[in-house]
């Protein structure tokens, strides 16, 4: 399951599990996303490609508006994920503080 | 540790099931947690693109097996059309969102989250199989 | 089914039927909302007490924000549901241009 | 016109099959669109607050008929408790919004919007009739 949450700044919080089966879901929450917004992975576990498709078409819908998603808290398996996809060049890109 | 096999409905509503199949063969091999997700992600990517475009019409087959040094997970769609993942293109991941297009990215994360693909086709039987080394 | 869309001023777009099977989708999407946006009600048919609660707590959770939704092109049926919820002291409600 | 009866599972899912099965009753009887709103609204309201509420076990009844002048529209749950909708107190809609909490709209709004309201508890069966004029 995919916990979709907006924290106190704002922020939205991504955590769990990000897979085919929550995509919609994902999808439905983004579509009303306006204005740039920080989107915190810190407690993503696992993310497929049909996630990274969700967020991409997001950032290209808000890019598009001058406005972008920041990825924070980006860490383990899913930083990996989403260095494969390329997403360095798409997102502004935060691992945790160290 | 002998093989798991199991086959599952086509529809992504298999998932959470085909993932517990995974989870509990990892448990009983001892295998580290740190495989499970490249292993989730290669099986999603493998069992959704058959489910895309397999063409297949029966269960797809998903086998776990233990070999000296390496995990190996297998999928296989009876009936359905040959496709050799290794010989897709790479995505064009060094774009910029704008000239990005959607999709595409599955088979490219998958080859660089495993250790080894291998690809059968007899007797109308498609066989991917992922390799994850271990230990 | 209720469809959600977002328009060219990001307003949103509410069509269709809004009611208990859709509740839970419309929830969904609203938590994504920041700001004050204006809600689009010209093509909803119908909307039930479960549609009125997710609009509710919308709208007091931007309230407390300093935000707010504000209701427009609000019409037949559905206007009436509203009023009869005391909804005019809840939103800002406009009826579609004369 | 002899009234139309079907029962249905008490879950949410199941308010499209009675929506539909009010409107073909709307087509067959020739009764006004404008009183769909209202009839689907009661309906709504009183089915879901019978799943919610009601403590019966058996599948929802709705009963259709046309009357003299008027729309009849009833719901029966079977070894459900009795509650009478006529004597619940009105929500409090002329709180502004911070004052406001959720909930209790559903019968506030369902009795303006219909003509008359009847209740009935016979033997376990509570029935609650709904009725629109119409012409
Ligand atoms: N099992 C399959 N059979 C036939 N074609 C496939 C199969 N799996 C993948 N493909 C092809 O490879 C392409 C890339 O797949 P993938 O990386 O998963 O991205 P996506 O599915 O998002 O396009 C697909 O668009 C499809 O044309
Ligand atoms: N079938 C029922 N049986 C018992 N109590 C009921 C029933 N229907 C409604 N009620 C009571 O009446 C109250 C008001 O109902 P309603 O106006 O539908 O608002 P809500 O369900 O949102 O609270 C409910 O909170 C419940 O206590």
């Amino acid at each position: 399951m995919l916990e979709i949450k907006v924290g106190p700044n704002d922020e939205i919080i991504l955590s769990g599990r990000f897979d085919a089966s929550q995509a919609e879901r994902a999808e439905t929450f983004l579509a009303a996303v306006t204005g740039s917004r920080v989107v915190d992975l810190a407690e993503l576990q696992y993310i497929s490609s049909l996630g990274l498709g969700v967020l991409l078409a997001t950032q290209k819908r808000l890019m598009d508006r001058g406005e972008s998603l920041k990825l924070v808290n980006v860490r383990g398996h899913v930083r990996d994920i989403l260095h494969f996809a390329g997403f360095d060049r798409v997102f502004a890109i935060e691992p945790p503080p160290a | 540790m002998t093989p798991e096999r199991r086959s599952f409905p086509r529809e992504v509503g298999s998932l959470p099931a085909v993932f517990d199949f995974i989870d509990e063969f990892f448990d009983r091999a001892a295998i580290g947690g740190e495989h499970r997700v490249p292993v989730h992600f290669a099986v999603e990517e493998l069992f959704t693109n058959l489910i895309k475009y397999g063409g297949g019409r029966e269960e797809i087959l998903v086998e776990l097996r233990r070999e000296p040094g390496r995990l190996a997970v297998s999928l296989t769609d009876l009936g359905g059309q040959p496709f050799d993942i290794r010989s897709a293109p790479d995505a064009r991941v060094d774009l910029g969102p704008r000239e990005r297009t959607p999709g595409g990215l599955g088979i490219h994360i998958l080859k660089r989250m495993v250790d080894g693909i291998d690809y059968e086709y007899v007797d109308g039987r498609s066989t991917t199989t992922i390799f994850k080394k271990l230990g």
